[in-house]
This record gives C-alpha cells, sequence and structure tokens, in this order.
C-alpha cells in the first residue's frame, strides 16, 4: 500500500506534538526554539502534502508557501538565537523561568 | 513512493524529534534535531518536492544547526544543568496530538492516495518564483535583511 | 524495460566507443542479474545505485592514495627534497603502508569526550565529502545520480560538514579542538556564500541547475576550436578564479588551513582524533577537495568536453580526470609555496573583497547575456569587472586591512 | 561685438550689481579693491553701453526689443522685457560716462572716510538700477528698477549715517519720493488693468504701441497724470521738491550722480519714455495731461530759480538750479518738444555733473566748508576747479554758441515759443533764464572772487584724481555742444527718428539773439549786484546779502524756501500728527476698554468652566478609572511573565477549538 494523506498529516501531527513538547516542557531557551523549528518544520510538511496530495497539482502553491515559510523560519531563528544571547549576557541565565520581567 | 522508505524514515523522523524533545544534553537534542529536519527533507523528498527538500537541508543543517550550537557555545555555562521538564506542558502535548490524530483519522476527505502528477522541476519553481511570486520573494529578501541586520545589533557588544 | 526504468543513463544512440565502455558494462551487468534472478525494479535499481556507489568509491579511494603519496612526492620537490621513496616504486606503495599504520593504531577517545558525538563525527563529515561527489558528470552518460538541481544538493551536502566538523571539536572535550572547529567553522561559513554565488552566473546562465545541462551548455566551440567553457568568458574566468579561492579554503587548505595548523592549534578538530578516525579525517578532507575540484571543472571547465575539437576522440572521462588533476596539482603547488594567512586577513578576504565580486560576477553575467552573448557582451561584461575590481582595491588598501591585528575578543 | 550686447542687453545693468554684490563682501579697509572693482564695473558698462549704441546710429528708428516671461500665474504670463532704442541708448551713454567720471572723483573725495567700501557698494549699486531703469521694456520693471534706485538715493543721502541731519534728510527724500511713487504705482495698476499688458514695445502689442493706446482710450489722461505723479517725485517738481535740497547732505559726488546728472533725470526719462500715454488724442500737440506737466513744469522752474538766488550753501544753490533746469525740461516736454527735453537733460547731465563735482572740489579744498559767504578768492587757489567751473556756469545759464546749455535751451524756447495752446509759460521761460544767470554769477562771485574770508584761507587745489574728471566733464560740456547746433541738430533728429543733414544756414537763430541778450542782463545784473559781495560796504555788513540789505523780506521769504517746508509741516505733517495723536488716545482709552472688557468676560466664562470641570466631570471620570485600575490588578495576576504557560495556554486554545469544529463536523 502506498501512505495516503492521513498518515502524511498524522506524521506531521506527531511532528507538530515533539515540537509542543519540546517547546514547553523544557526551560531552556534554546529547547524552546528548536521546539518552534519543529513545529514549523511539520506545519511546511502539511504544505508540501496537501499539495502533493490536491487534485489540481499542478500549481505549485504549497511548494512556494513551504520556500518562503522555511525562509521566514530561518529569519526567525536567527533572531530569537540573537535574543537568547542578549537575554544570555543581561541576565547571566537562559532558563525562561527566571526571565519574567513581564510579570504583572 | 515506496512505502517502505516511507515508513523507514517516518521512523527516524519521529524517533529523532522526540529524542530532540527530550535528550537531556542540550547539544545530543541540537543535533537530533538535524537529524530530524534531514528526515523531514527525506519526506519531501518522497513527496517529490526535492527542491524544498534540498532547501531545508541546506537553511536548517548548514545555517540554524549551526547558529544554534554557535548558541550554546557562547551561552555555555548555563547549557549544563537542565532541570528536568514539566509535566503539564508534556501532557499538553501529548493532548493535542491525540486532538489532532482524532481530527485527521475523522475527516474521511483526506484519506486519499497521491495523483500522478509529472515531476515539479526546478525550472517551473524558478520560473513561478520570478514570474507571480516575485513580490513576496522580494519581500522576503527585505525581511531577511532586516533580520540580519537586527540579529546583529542585538548581540553587538555594547562599548565600554 | 530495463532501460527505462534504469532512467536516464541511456544516450540515444548507445555508441559502441571506448566511451562508454563503463556505461555498457554497468547495462549489460544490470541485464545479466534481471535475466538470472528475475528480480523487481526496484531492485534493479537499488543494485544499479550500489554499483554508482561501489565505482564512487573505488575510484575515488584510489585516487586518495594515489594522491596522498604525490602531494607529499611534489611537496618533497617543492622543498628541495625527496618525498617518501623507500616503500614500493618510487615510494607507490606508501599510502598502502600509511593504511595498514592508521588501521592498527589504538584508538583513543579522551575520558571527558561526549562519546556518541565524538564517535559520529568522522563518520558524518566522510559521509557528506562522499555523497557530494554523487552529482558530478564524470563523462558522457556517468552521471552517478541525476537529481534536478544537483548543484543545490551538492551544497546542502556541503553544508552538513560543518555541522560535522563542530561536532568533533565539541565531541572531543579539548579547547584546541574547540578552537580549532570555530575557526573551521567559522571560515566555511564565511566562504561558503561566494562558494555559492560563483556558482550562481553559470546557472543562470544555463538556465539549469542539472550538472548534465550545464556542460552540455559548454558543449560547441566557436571557430571550431575555441571551447565555450565559462571560463573563457570574462565573469567566467573571475567567477572561476573566486570559487577555486573559495574551494581552497572550504576544504581547509594552505593557505587557508588555519582550523589545522600544526604551529597554532595542535590539529584544530582532529586533535583529539587517532587511528582510524584521524585517517577517515584526512580522506574526508581529501575527497571534499576532489568533489570541489570537480565541480569546479563541471561548472566552468567544460565537464567532460575536450579542449579541442580534433581530440573528441579521447574517452571523456580521460578528459575529466585530466582536468581534475591539474586542478589538484595547482592545490598541492600553492600549498607547497603559500604562507599561512592569519584569521582576520582571512574574513577581511572574504567579506570585503570575494564576495563583492561574486556579486559583480553575477552582474557582468547579467550584461553578458542581455548584450548577446558575443563580443559585445564580452566587452561590456570585462568592463563591469574591470571596474567593480578597481574600485574594490582602491577601497581596501593593504595597508589599512592587513595591519597587525586587534585581539578583541581574547580577553 | 554689438549683436551679442543687444543679444544680452541685461548684462549692462547686470555687471554693476555684480561688482556692487563684491564690493559688499570685501572687509572694510580694502579701499583700493573697492574702487579697482567699481571702477572697473562702471568701464565694462561704458564699454558695452558703446557698443550697443553704435548700432542705433545705423538705422533711424532703431529699436531692439526682446521680452522674457517673469512668471505665470494661472494661464496668464507676466512679461518682463529690455528694450534697446536711441532714447535708451544715449541715456546709457551719458550714464555711464558721467558716472565714471563721478566714481573717479569719488575716489579722490572719499579717500580716508572709513565707509569708503560701503560707499562704492552703494554707488554701483545705484549706477546698476539706473542702467536697468533705462533699458528696461516693461513699466513694471521700469517700476522696480525706480524703487531700487529711490533706495540707493536713501542710502546714500543717509551715508554719513551718524548726522541726524543727514539722517532726516534720507527719510526725507525716501518718503517724498514714495508719495510720487504710490501715484506712480496706481498709474501702473491702472494701465495694466485697461491694456492687460506693461510692456512698452511687445511688436504691436505693448502698452505704447497703436493696439495698446486704442484699449487705454479715455483713461490715457489719469493714467499719465498718475504716472507723472512718479515723475514729479523724483525729479522733485513742484509740490514734492522739497526733498531735492536736503538731499545735499549726502557726499558731494553723491549730489552730483544722483540728484543732479541721473536720478532726478529719471523722472524726465519716464515722461519722455511713456510719452505716447501723454499724447494720445492730442489736438495740435496740446492734451490736458501734457498741460499739466507744463505749468507744474513753468512754476518749478522758476519758483527753484528764485530760491536759489537766497541759498548761502553751495550745494543748495546747485540743488535747486537743478530743480529749475528739471522744469525747464518737464515744460519742453510738456510742450512736445521730447527731443528737446532729452537734449537738456543729457547736457544738464554734463554740466550740472561738472557743477556739483567743482562744487565738490572747493569744498574739498576749504576743508568741508559749504557757506559761500565765508569763501572767496578761490580763483588763484584753485585754477582748474575755477575755470572748469566757470565753463559749467556758463553752460548752465545758457550762454550761446560754445556751451551745450546754450543751445539745448535755445531749442527749449523755441518749442515753448511755439505752443499753441498759450504763451505765458514762454515769458516766464525768458525769466527764469535771467534769474538763472543771475544766481549762477552771484555763486561764482561769491565763491571765486573777492578776497579771501575765514572758510577760504588754508584753501588748496584738489588732487589730479579729482580734477581730470572735472576737465573731462567740462571738456564734454563744450563738446557736447557739436551735436546740438541747429546747423547740424544731430541729437534732435537721432532722438526723433529723422535723418540727419547739416546746413550751416540755421545755425544762427533770431531767438539766438534774444537769449544772449537775456543772459547778458543776467549776469550784469549779477555782477552790478553783488560786485561788493561778502565785502565791507557802505552801511552793510560783511556777512549780509546785498539783496537781503535791499529787500529783507523778499530775502526772508526765498531764503526759508518761500515757507514751503513750514507750510507741509502746518499742514500735511501737522494733520498727520494729530491723526496719530488721535488713533493712539483712542487705542489707550477706547479699544483698550473694550478688550479687556471681553477679556473679563472670557475670564468668567473660564471660572464657570473650572468649576463645572472639577465639580462635575473629573468625579465620574475618577470613578472609572478606579474601577479600571481595579480590573487591571486583577488581570494582571493572569500575567506570571512565563513564556511556557502562554505557550501552553494557547495550545490549550488550539485543542478546544479542534475539538469544537471536530464537534461541529
Amino acid at each position: 500500500m502506498t501512505p495516503t494523506l492521513q498518515v502524511v498529516l498524522i506524521v506531521s501531527a506527531a511532528l507538530f506534538s515533539a515540537g509542543l513538547l519540546a517547546a514547553l516542557s523544557r526551560r531552556h531557551a534554546i529547547f524552546i526554539l528548536i521546539g518552534i523549528e519543529m513545529m514549523l518544520a511539520a506545519a511546511n510538511l502539511n504544505f508540501i502534502a496537501f499539495w502533493r496530495f490536491s487534485p489540481q497539482s499542478q500549481s505549485p502553491t504549497g511548494v512556494m508557501i513551504a520556500i518562503f515559510s522555511i525562509a521566514i523560519a530561518a529569519a526567525e531563528a536567527a533572531v530569537g538565537l540573537a535574543l537568547v544571547i542578549a537575554v544570555y549576557r543581561h541576565y547571566r541565565t537562559t532558563n525562561v523561568d527566571h526571565l519574567d520581567q513581564l510579570k504583572g | 513512493m515506496s512505502s517502505a522508505a516511507f515508513v523507514l524514515i517516518t521512523v527516524l523522523t519521529l524517533a529523532a524529534a522526540l529524542a530532540a524533545a527530550t535528550l537531556q544534553k542540550l547539544m545530543h537534542a541540537t543535533l537530533s534535531f538535524a537529524l530530524t529536519l534531514v528526515g523531514v527533507a527525506a519526506l519531501f523528498f518522497l513527496l517529490g518536492a526535492e527542491f524544498v527538500g534540498l532547501v531545508l537541508v541546506f537553511v536548517y543543517i548548514g545555517a540554524v544547526a549551526v547558529l544554534i550550537v554557535f548558541t550554546i557555545l557562547l551561552t555555555r555555562r548555563d547549557v549544563g544543568k537542565d532541570r528536568g521538564s514539566n509535566w503539564g506542558g508534556a501532557f499538553l502535548a501529548v493532548a493535542v496530538f491525540g486532538g489532532l490524530t482524532w481530527a485527521i483519522l475523522k475527516t474521511q476527505s483526506v484519506a486519499i492516495v497521491a495523483p500522478h502528477i509529472r515531476a515539479l522541476t526546478v525550472k517551473r519553481i524558478g520560473e513561478a518564483l520570478m514570474t507571480s511570486y516575485v513580490w513576496p520573494l522580494q519581500c522576503v529578501g527585505l525581511l531577511l535583511t532586516a533580520a540580519l541586520i537586527g540579529a546583529l545589533v542585538l548581540v553587538m557588544e555594547e562599548k565600554r | 524495460m530495463i532501460n527505462q526504468s534504469i532512467d536516464g543513463f541511456l544516450h540515444p544512440n548507445v555508441s559502441k566507443s571506448v566511451d562508454q565502455i563503463f556505461v555498457n558494462a554497468k547495462q549489460s551487468l544490470l541485464w545479466l542479474l534481471s535475466w538470472l534472478t528475475g528480480a523487481p525494479d526496484w531492485v534493479i535499481q537499488v543494485a544499479s545505485s550500489l554499483i554508482n556507489i561501489f565505482a564512487l568509491l573505488f575510484v575515488f579511494l584510489t585516487l586518495f592514495a594515489l594522491m596522498s603519496v604525490l602531494e607529499r612526492k611534489i611537496l618533497g620537490r617543492i622543498q628541495n627534497r625527496y618525498g617518501p621513496n623507500r616503500v614500493g616504486p618510487f615510494g607507490l606503495l606508501q599510502p598502502v603502508a600509511d593504511g595498514i599504520k592508521m588501521l592498527i593504531k589504538e584508538d583513543i577517545v579522551p575520558a571527558r569526550a561526549d562519546k556518541l558525538v565524538h564517535f559520529l563525527a568522522p563518520i558524518l563529515i566522510a559521509a557528506a565529502a562522499i555523497l557530494a561527489l554523487g552529482v558530478i558528470p564524470y563523462g558522457r552518460n556517468m552521471t552517478p545520480f541525476t537529481i534536478d538541481g544537483g548543484v543545490l544538493f551538492f551544497f546542502a551536502v556541503g553544508s552538513t560538514t560543518e555541522l560535522a566538523v563542530f561536532m568533533a571539536g565539541w565531541g572531543s572535550n579539548n579547547k584546541f579542538s574547540m578552537l580549532g572547529a570555530m575557526r573551521a567553522i567559522a571560515q566555511m561559513i564565511s566562504y561558503e556564500l561566494p562558494l555559492i554565488i560563483t556558482v550562481l552566473p553559470v546557472v543562470m546562465v544555463v538556465g539549469s541547475l542539472t550538472p548534465d545541462r550545464i556542460v552540455a551548455a559548454q558543449a560547441q566551440y566557436t571557430f571550431g576550436f575555441v571551447p565555450r567553457w565559462f571560463v573563457f568568458t570574462p565573469w567566467g574566468a573571475t567567477a572561476f578564479i573566486l570559487f577555486f579561492v573559495s574551494g581552497l579554503v572550504e576544504s581547509n587548505r594552505t593557505p587557508f588551513d588555519i582550523p589545522e595548523g600544526e604551529s597554532e592549534i595542535v590539529a584544530g578538530h582532529m586533535t583529539e582524533y587517532s587511528g582510524f578516525k584521524y585517517a577517515t579525517f584526512f580522506m574526508a578532507e581529501y575527497i571534499g577537495m576532489f568533489a570541489i575540484t570537480g565541480l569546479a571543472a563541471t561548472m566552468f571547465l567544460g565537464g567532460w568536453h575536450s579542449p579541442v575539437q580534433a581530440l573528441e576522440f579521447i574517452p571523456s572521462y580521460v578528459w575529466f580526470l585530466a582536468k581534475l588533476s591539474a586542478l589538484l596539482l595547482v592545490y598541492i603547488w600553492l600549498r607547497g609555496t603559500l604562507p599561512r594567512t592569519r584569521i582576520d586577513q582571512i574574513m577581511n578576504f572574504a567579506w570585503k573583497f570575494i564576495l563583492p565580486m561574486s556579486f559583480t560576477c553575477v552582474i557582468a553575467a547579467a550584461v553578458w547575456h542581455y548584450a548577446g552573448r558575443g563580443l559585445r557582451g564580452w566587452l561590456w561584461s570585462f568592463l563591469v569587472i574591470a571596474i567593480a575590481y578597481t574600485v574594490l582595491s582602491m577601497l581596501l588598501d593593504t595597508q589599512r586591512k592587513f595591519a597587525p591585528r586587534t585581539y578583541r575578543f581574547a580577553e | 561685438m554689438s549683436r551679442w550686447i543687444i543679444d544680452h542687453l541685461c548684462l549692462i545693468p547686470a555687471v554693476p550689481f555684480a561688482a556692487s554684490l563684491a564690493i559688499l563682501s570685501l572687509p572694510i579697509g580694502r579701499h583700493k579693491g573697492a574702487a579697482a572693482l567699481a571702477v572697473a564695473g562702471q568701464i565694462a558698462a561704458l564699454v558695452m553701453s558703446f557698443f550697443a549704441f553704435l548700432p542705433t546710429l545705423q538705422a533711424p528708428g532703431f529699436r531692439a526689443v526682446q521680452n522674457f516671461t517673469w512668471f505665470t500665474f494661472g494661464d496668464h504670463a507676466l512679461r518682463l522685457g529690455w528694450v534697446l532704442d536711441p532714447l535708451a541708448a544715449v541715456m546709457l551713454m551719458m550714464i555711464t560716462l558721467v558716472g565714471l567720471c563721478i566714481f573717479i572723483f569719488s575716489t579722490g573725495y572719499m579717500a580716508g572716510d572709513r565707509n569708503f567700501v560701503r560707499f562704492f557698494a552703494y554707488l554701483s549699486f545705484f549706477s546698476g538700477a539706473m542702467l536697468g531703469l533705462v533699458i528696461s521694456n516693461s513699466l513694471l520693471l521700469l517700476f522696480i528698477c525706480w524703487e531700487l534706485v529711490g533706495l540707493a538715493s536713501y542710502l546714500l543721502i543717509g551715508f554719513w549715517i551718524e548726522r541726524p541731519s543727514a539722517a532726516a534728510a534720507a527719510k526725507k527724500a525716501f518718503i517724498t519720493t514714495r508719495i510720487g511713487d504710490m501715484g506712480f504705482f496706481l498709474g501702473l495698476l491702472w494701465l495694466y488693468g485697461r491694456s492687460g499688458t506693461l510692456l512698452f514695445y511687445d511688436d504691436g502689442n505693448g502698452c505704447l504701441e497703436s493696439a495698446g493706446l486704442a484699449m487705454l482710450g479715455a483713461s490715457a489722461v489719469s493714467v499719465a497724470l498718475l504716472i507723472f505723479c512718479g515723475a514729479v517725485g523724483k525729479s522733485g517738481q513742484f509740490p514734492l521738491h522739497v526733498w531735492l535740497p536736503d538731499a545735499m547732505e549726502g557726499p558731494t559726488p553723491v549730489s552730483a550722480l544722483i540728484h543732479a546728472a541721473t536720478m532726478v533725470a529719471a523722472g524726465v526719462f519716464l515722461v519722455a519714455r511713456v510719452y505716447p500715454i501723454f499724447s494720445l488724442g492730442a489736438i495740435d500737440g496740446v492734451t490736458s495731461s501734457l498741460r499739466v506737466v507744463v505749468w507744474i513744469g513753468v512754476t518749478t522752474a522758476l519758483m527753484a530759480a528764485l530760491i536759489a538766488i537766497a541759498q548761502a550753501d553751495i550745494k543748495r544753490i546747485l540743488a535747486y538750479s537743478t530743480v529749475s533746469q528739471l522744469g525747464l525740461m518737464m515744460v519742453s516736454l510738456g510742450v512736445g518738444g521730447v527731443a528737446a527735453g532729452m537734449m537738456h537733460l543729457l547736457a544738464h547731465g554734463f554740466f550740472k555733473a561738472l557743477l556739483f563735482l567743482g562744487s565738490g572740489s572747493v569744498i574739498h579744498g576749504c576743508h568741508g566748508e559749504q557757506d559761500i559767504r565765508k569763501m572767496g578768492g578761490l580763483r588763484q587757489l584753485m585754477p582748474v576747479t575755477f575755470f572748469t567751473y566757470a565753463i559749467g556756469m556758463m553752460a548752465l545759464s545758457g550762454v550761446p554758441l560754445f556751451f551745450s546749455g546754450g543751445w539745448t535751451k535755445e531749442e527749449i524756447l523755441q518749442v515753448t515759443a511755439h505752443w499753441p495752446a498759450s504763451r505765458l509759460p514762454y515769458y516766464f521761460l525768458l525769466a527764469g533764464v535771467i534769474l538763472t544767470a543771475l544766481y549762477m554769477t552771484r555763486q561764482i562771485i561769491y565763491v571765486f572772487f573777492g578776497d579771501r574770508r575765514a572758510g577760504s584761507q588754508h584753501a588748496h587745489e584738489s588732487p589730479r584724481v579729482m580734477t581730470i574728471p572735472l576737465i573731462v566733464l567740462a571738456s564734454c560740456a563744450i563738446l557736447f555742444s557739436i551735436v546740438l547746433t541747429p546747423a547740424w541738430p544731430w541729437l534732435h533728429d537721432y532722438l526723433a527718428d529723422e535723418p540727419v543733414h547739416f546746413e550751416f544756414a540755421r545755425l544762427i537763430q533770431p531767438t539766438l539773439f534774444l537769449s544772449l541778450v537775456l543772459v547778458g542782463a543776467g549776469v550784469a545784473l549779477g555782477i552790478w549786484m553783488y560786485r561788493k559781495a561778502g565785502a565791507q560796504d557802505r552801511q552793510r555788513p560783511a556777512d549780509t546779502d546785498p539783496l537781503e540789505f535791499a529787500q529783507p523780506q523778499l530775502f526772508r521769504f526765498l531764503e526759508n524756501k518761500m515757507w514751503i517746508d513750514e507750510l507741509y509741516a502746518r499742514t500735511v505733517i501737522a494733520f498727520s500728527w494729530m491723526s496719530a495723536r488721535l488713533s493712539d488716545w483712542m487705542d489707550r482709552h477706547f479699544w483698550d476698554r473694550l478688550v479687556r472688557g471681553v477679556g473679563a468676560i472670557g475670564q468668567l466664562l473660564g471660572t464657570f468652566t473650572t468649576t463645572v470641570d472639577e465639580r462635575g466631570i473629573n468625579a465620574g471620570v475618577d470613578e472609572t478609572t478606579g474601577g479600571t485600575r481595579g480590573l487591571g490588578r486583577l488581570m494582571s495576576a493572569a500575567h506570571s511573565g512565563q513564556i511556557q504557560t502562554y505557550l501552553g495556554v494557547i495550545a490549550i486554545g488550539v485543542l478546544a477549538l479542534l475539538l469544537f469544529y471536530a464537534w461541529l463536523a
């Protein structure tokens, strides 16, 4: 048998949840970033899958969106990591539990 | 699309993803994250989007992973001690996974196999990028430039 | 049926010439296999891939062996001494001896090392290097893996090398390794940009990322004897030189070998490696070299095409190997000639000269194209490059840029 | 060369302007540089004017016009332009030539003045403005230059700003001429309203050409009179002549250049320029506007001549003579002798400049002494000055045959004699001739003859730089007459655009003898009256004027300029002063009260609203804010500042949404 769209979607859902797990359960800021990146990758997988399985897959819309989202994810990662470094310089920690200056 | 390869790659990817989410050593987590992305790229290959797969590897392994690694290095004093994980988040993630899976299985319209399409060549992608997607392309270029400058400014050593 | 299933390796008219000997051999082998065991197509496919891989490994490991001894001999000559000349005739068996030595050496892993990473690094680095070899056309119909966008694949794989190097540096818990890895990554990242951007004009002009297409685009001859290689256009020549230099950096060769400069940091990221792992690193470095030079030949030197139409009868892979080895000889020659540069010099050079120049190449290629690919285009693009070069060299006055280094980050 | 100049007429004024700017940019001490720049600019202007002058000689009726658009509002373009015709050409020549002499003269005269640089900047500025005035082809452009000229004269009269009298004189001159300019401007606007253009010559559409004049129609008279107001102001005609004598407070070269030779001639020039408007619809050369011109001219001429007799200040005498001569020109214009008037203007330019420079040299020699009764016997001390001065005097008093003034005066007398409207002006002018001769003789006798008095003890001849211009101008005053004689009336025909032909018989006209007699009479009378002037006479003290001795009241009357200033002081100025007082009072006691009252009302309202605000509105607002704050405190508790909490909440939301949709489906 060849995998159906369902299967691919479930895979991407699993990937997404893994990312969510990383983002939610870890204390280190970089883990959160990694999780977010993984979620983005899952989203891209969805795009590609929907494009591939859609009946009129001649127009490469999904692929385009995937490409653009990858580019944007790269930018986001760069800025995010820069933020992590800056925060580390300032507070000498990257533990997000201690970074609660915005506490109401 | 050969299902064997698909299964293989899927297993690899998900295992790597879980590892990335749960490994104690940050460095190992990062490396398995890179592995995850390789797997995703392979999935893209299988789905007939070679170009995107290559771009993914290119961007994530070549750039993002290295960036993360650098960051880890620069914030090294803090890396070693990673206090465990909170189970609330884990539970939530699992719940989300369950909900998603349930929803996907529930929707019948996605239970379809891939139609046969002619391979998406890089040429076509390039043409599409340069014709109907040229405006978004410019915007992304601008965004990347802005991100570059912003990151530089953020990490610049404040002069003393 | 088989021939269809074995995609793309078939030339419309399969000539019996020497040129196609390997292709034909492989095909007959596969045919035999399918005839003996009525295996399904995908098995045949896997088999053909395996054949390709083994051929690649064989050829290039041999080449590596030859190269290592040859390098040592040539260096010896350059430094006015005999190279290795004890083992075998003219010391030709030296690599064998080295191999044996490396194999039987003890494999030391530091106690505080991150074992897994330390173990994975050499494998990954070698794998990346070998993968990169897979997309280069070595002769007519002799591209191991024709994937659409092979050039991109090449760079994508090449970019994993950095991660591998970092793993090596991090895994072996040692400051020299770390420093070496940092240096290596720094210069690799800095020079990956020019490497890609200098390939860009070729891709633009050909309109394809497939190496075969790029080679085919350089097939014709002007006036029957001047080959239409891209190196003979102003932008091509410039891009080729820049590409070559960047490749030199990418493969950590002298004069850009600061990541493993013995006199500064013991052996960079390979400090903590010994025995076969070290050999693997060594091999990976050489194979990376082969890959870069091969790509350079493919991109700018017309791939496997013969420089003179009259010499068409000589098989294509011979031509390719000739070009490859010529470039490799230049590598060795440079190593024997030039002193080691400083990290800040390398960085300045990358960001202030090479990068702008490679962008100029892109522009010049565009000019060349829109001025009608003829003599006019030639002159115009030459003008563009000349102007850019003069301006850059004016701005980048060496007195200031290469002044004594200021240690800002090493407190 | 000439071609080029004609194509770039605007260069002629531009050069002196540029020179003045350059000079202004010099530091204070750079006398040589300033002088060099100014003289160079003037010489350049002279050369260019000469080259522009040449082509006008070829064809009678030569006229070169070049117009340009200044700016456009809506679909309507305001166009200015430059014109070169005989009138402009001769004026150019005269201004530049005389101007050059005066520039050179003043390098000597002003030497040692610490504001030397500023002076020359002003001079060049004036010269540029004047040149622009004469070649402008648009009434507006002319008006602009006119005002610039006025400004220059203001600056120069008040040059010695530290003297209150100078400042007062400058103000007086400025304001008085402004009164005339007001009329001028109104006339300009009216003209524009009627004819729609201010260009003089615009190949057929100019306001001086048939089309424009046709559009002007009946309003020509009023327009002409309004413009004439300007002329009256500038060239010191009767009601507004009062500023000119006071203008002598300025340095003597200024008086020579501006208030004798060029600027005051601008009025006459203006009338001559727009003559078609004056003479529109003339019945054998007489229109009501021209009538006004004539009578104003006659009045001015006679009155000024009379006043001149009783003046003691050497420059004031010359000033009044200028006024009377200008009146003479006006008369000649009025009676239709434009050419004659212009001729006299030019001749007058030369010899009056000569006289003023002569007086300047005298003053210089006498160390700033200006009262003629304190001079005397300078004949031996300053021979050059004396001779040149004598020539100027004879030219002014119109001694025939040899002096330019004589011939031009002849011309004017003739045209006046043939004025159809009335013969009175003619007789008045004849009287004026006698008076002119009289006061000039008086002045000469006082200054140069008799024995030296207080002022002239240590007099000395002026340096060469001052005497040479005198000589040049003197020779001009004589040689100029060559082109004036009836035998070969070149200038006349040139100005009247007629071909000239030589006929010796016409040299001697019958009226010549008449004027000869008159002048002789005037001179003789002068000599007889003033032979003992300044010396001790029988029972007459040395410092009293003979006329004063004979006719005290008359003399007092004349000496005080016929009380005209006082008259103005009593009437106009007094009136304006009163009105000022009145409005001041109103302001203080009436408007002020009004304003305060309004203010008080406002205050009242303000207090009222304040109370309302505080009692009423604020209370409610406070309540609201209090509530909001409390709510905010409540909400802020939920913000733990933990990213992951937020993320988790988001995830929960996503989950909820998901389930919701699934449940829907």
